[in-house]
């Protein structure tokens, strides 16, 4: 029997477009794909700056992809410069949205051979008391001041490991109607934030999320400007004056990040 | 006095506390590593074919002792290791991307992902599916990251080589044509 | 699944870092002890027969995998120049932590790292750098771990006082501040 593994942790953008469009939740079209298309885009330009590993990986994804889809554009159709456009950066969206699949595929196997795996135990019992004399010194090597490095590390305060793990099990108490609300008036009254600075210190996934979310209704309704100056920059948001954020909010109806539904 | 050179290497996988390589083997034996390696497996088998409460494993490059999955419901109690939680989604899909990219970034991870990933990548440092290894050339070089002996021993693969080809989890063609449909406009 | 005993017997010696009292294993077997301990006595005299590398014997009230005398030269050597003679980078950051905030018991050394370190912690103990102090006060207080007293010579130090001081490690002024607050004792 294959083992259950949770796979619905929704973590960004990928994962989130990836996990609603299979539930069928979705239209992707229906979602204003400009701003992250040509995120998909700015991958493509700077392949050749790209370390080849990376790349090829997702060429070859990409490369599958299209000649899958040749045979559906054979067919002459009336396609002008901006559909082509398109009709690429949907590729390479696919193309993005595909590896995620597969590595993500690849990781309920890692997930199965690891529940396997739990039931071999290694010998631990090592060196025998008559033998541990004869073994070289482990301090060997290691002054003071390195166990005080290796202290500091380990006692030194981290960065708050997020806990995410099954966090979307919970309801969603954050809605993205809200959040568009919140979103219009904090951009309405700073002119321009970053996705940052609009989720302030409630950076949960789920606020990201919504405000993304939010951001790209906003920007469907032609309220904002988006723009990101590199891939995984900040995405800035600017307030457009032409606001018609009842429109944002009507769509959002759409959405729901709440379970089921 | 001669001893056999099987009852040599029984005894010093008896001391193996982590996969013994075959080549320390062979050079305590001053014995090529092919003739080792070639022993160890006969070893193997027969402690499979002799349903031995043992295994001879060969995983993570080297050699070890383990017991035999079979006697696992009787030996909790001997078991040190605490049973870990299982791992979310996200560490999964971060780690088969360390287990088929290593050497890897971190930034080259949020790449493939879409979302910066440093706080599943921690939680897998520290519970040593994954490991920092030597940074590539270079001053700033960033840390690459692979994954770790443990995460090999678990799994029971001599190397990542050993993985299924990355190919095999692509999804199928219908899964393609679905997402490709919802991709396009007016579908 | 039936499972032979002598199965499961080979298992549970080969996890045992200690001499196992037959009476431990027959509660795990759910085997009357002189019965398990008539099999421990046919599987010691079979290893003899089969001349294995390994012996089990009867040590201190238990029963243990030892290697065989036989291969004393080999082992020795195989010991003397073993590859992984220097302090893994767990090994250094468990020893250290135990350096900085002795007494400390295992489960708050779990606590620090993230992750379960026994395993460290015995190797740590096996080579005589830790060592288990007096019991906490109190009914089923854990054991507490110190440096040993081998340690501090080696490192040329009289007591944990002499440790560097950690502020100078960590540049952060609030970061110390916090683990300095952590540190104070009843913190």
């Amino acid at each position: 029997m294959p083992h259950e593994v949770k796979l619905e942790v929704f973590e960004g953008p990928i994962d989130l477009l990836l996990n609603l469009i299979g539930r069928r939740r979705v239209d992707i079209y229906d979602v204003p794909l400009a701003a992250i298309t040509d995120e998909y885009m700015g991958v493509l330009a700077r392949m050749e700056t790209t370390d080849l590993e990376t790349s090829t990986g997702f060429l070859v994804v990409a490369a599958t992809l299209l000649e899958l889809k040749s045979s559906r554009l054979l067919p002459a159709r009336e396609t002008d410069e901006v559909d082509t456009a398109l009709l690429e950066g949907r590729d390479l969206l696919l193309a993005r949205l595909l590896e995620c699949a597969t590595y993500r595929e690849a990781g309920t196997w890692i997930a199965a051979g690891l529940e396997i795996g739990a039931a071999w135990h290694g010998r631990t019992a090592g060196l025998e008391p008559h033998l541990v004399d004869l073994a070289p010194d482990l301090l060997a090597g290691t002054s003071p001041e390195d166990l005080a490095r290796a202290a500091a590390g380990a006692l030194a305060p981290g960065p708050p490991a997020p806990e995410l793990d099954g966090f979307f099990e919970l309801p969603a108490t954050v809605s993205v109607r809200e959040a568009i609300l919140e979103v219009a008036s904090e951009l309405g009254r700073r002119g321009r934030a970053t996705l940052e600075e609009l989720c302030g210190a409630r950076l949960t996934p789920i606020d990201v999320v919504a405000r993304f979310l939010a951001l790209l209704e906003l920007f469907k309704a032609g309220a904002v400007d988006l723009d990101q100056k590199e891939r995984f920059g900040a995405i800035e948001a600017a307030w457009t004056g032409e606001a018609d954020v009842s429109a944002a909010l009507d769509a959002a109806e759409d959405y729901s990040l709440g379970r089921g539904g | 006095m001669t001893v056999p050179e099987r009852k040599v290497l029984e005894a010093i996988l008896l001391l193996a506390d982590e996969p013994l390589p075959a080549g320390h083997i062979g050079e305590v034996l001053e014995t090529p590593r092919v003739e080792v390696e070639a022993s160890l497996r006969e070893l193997a088998r027969l402690y499979a074919e002799e349903d031995r409460g043992f295994v001879l494993r060969e995983v993570a490059g080297g050699w070890r002792f383990y017991s035999h999955p079979d006697c696992a419901p009787w030996l909790e109690r001997f078991v040190r290791e605490r049973k870990s939680a299982r791992l979310s989604g996200a560490a999964l899909e971060v780690l088969s991307i360390v287990a088929y990219r290593a050497p890897i970034s971190r930034a080259q991870i949020a790449e493939i992902r879409g979302i910066d990933s440093d706080g599943v990548v921690r939680t897998l440092l520290q519970r040593d599916l994954i490991t920092e290894s030597s940074r590539d050339s270079g001053p700033g070089a960033p840390l690459m990251l692979t994954v770790s002996r443990g995460f090999l021993e678990r799994m029971g693969l001599r190397s990542t080589g050993d993985l299924p080809a990355l190919a095999t989890f692509i999804p199928d063609s219908e899964a393609v044509e679905e997402m490709e449909s919802k991709l396009s406009p007016g579908a």
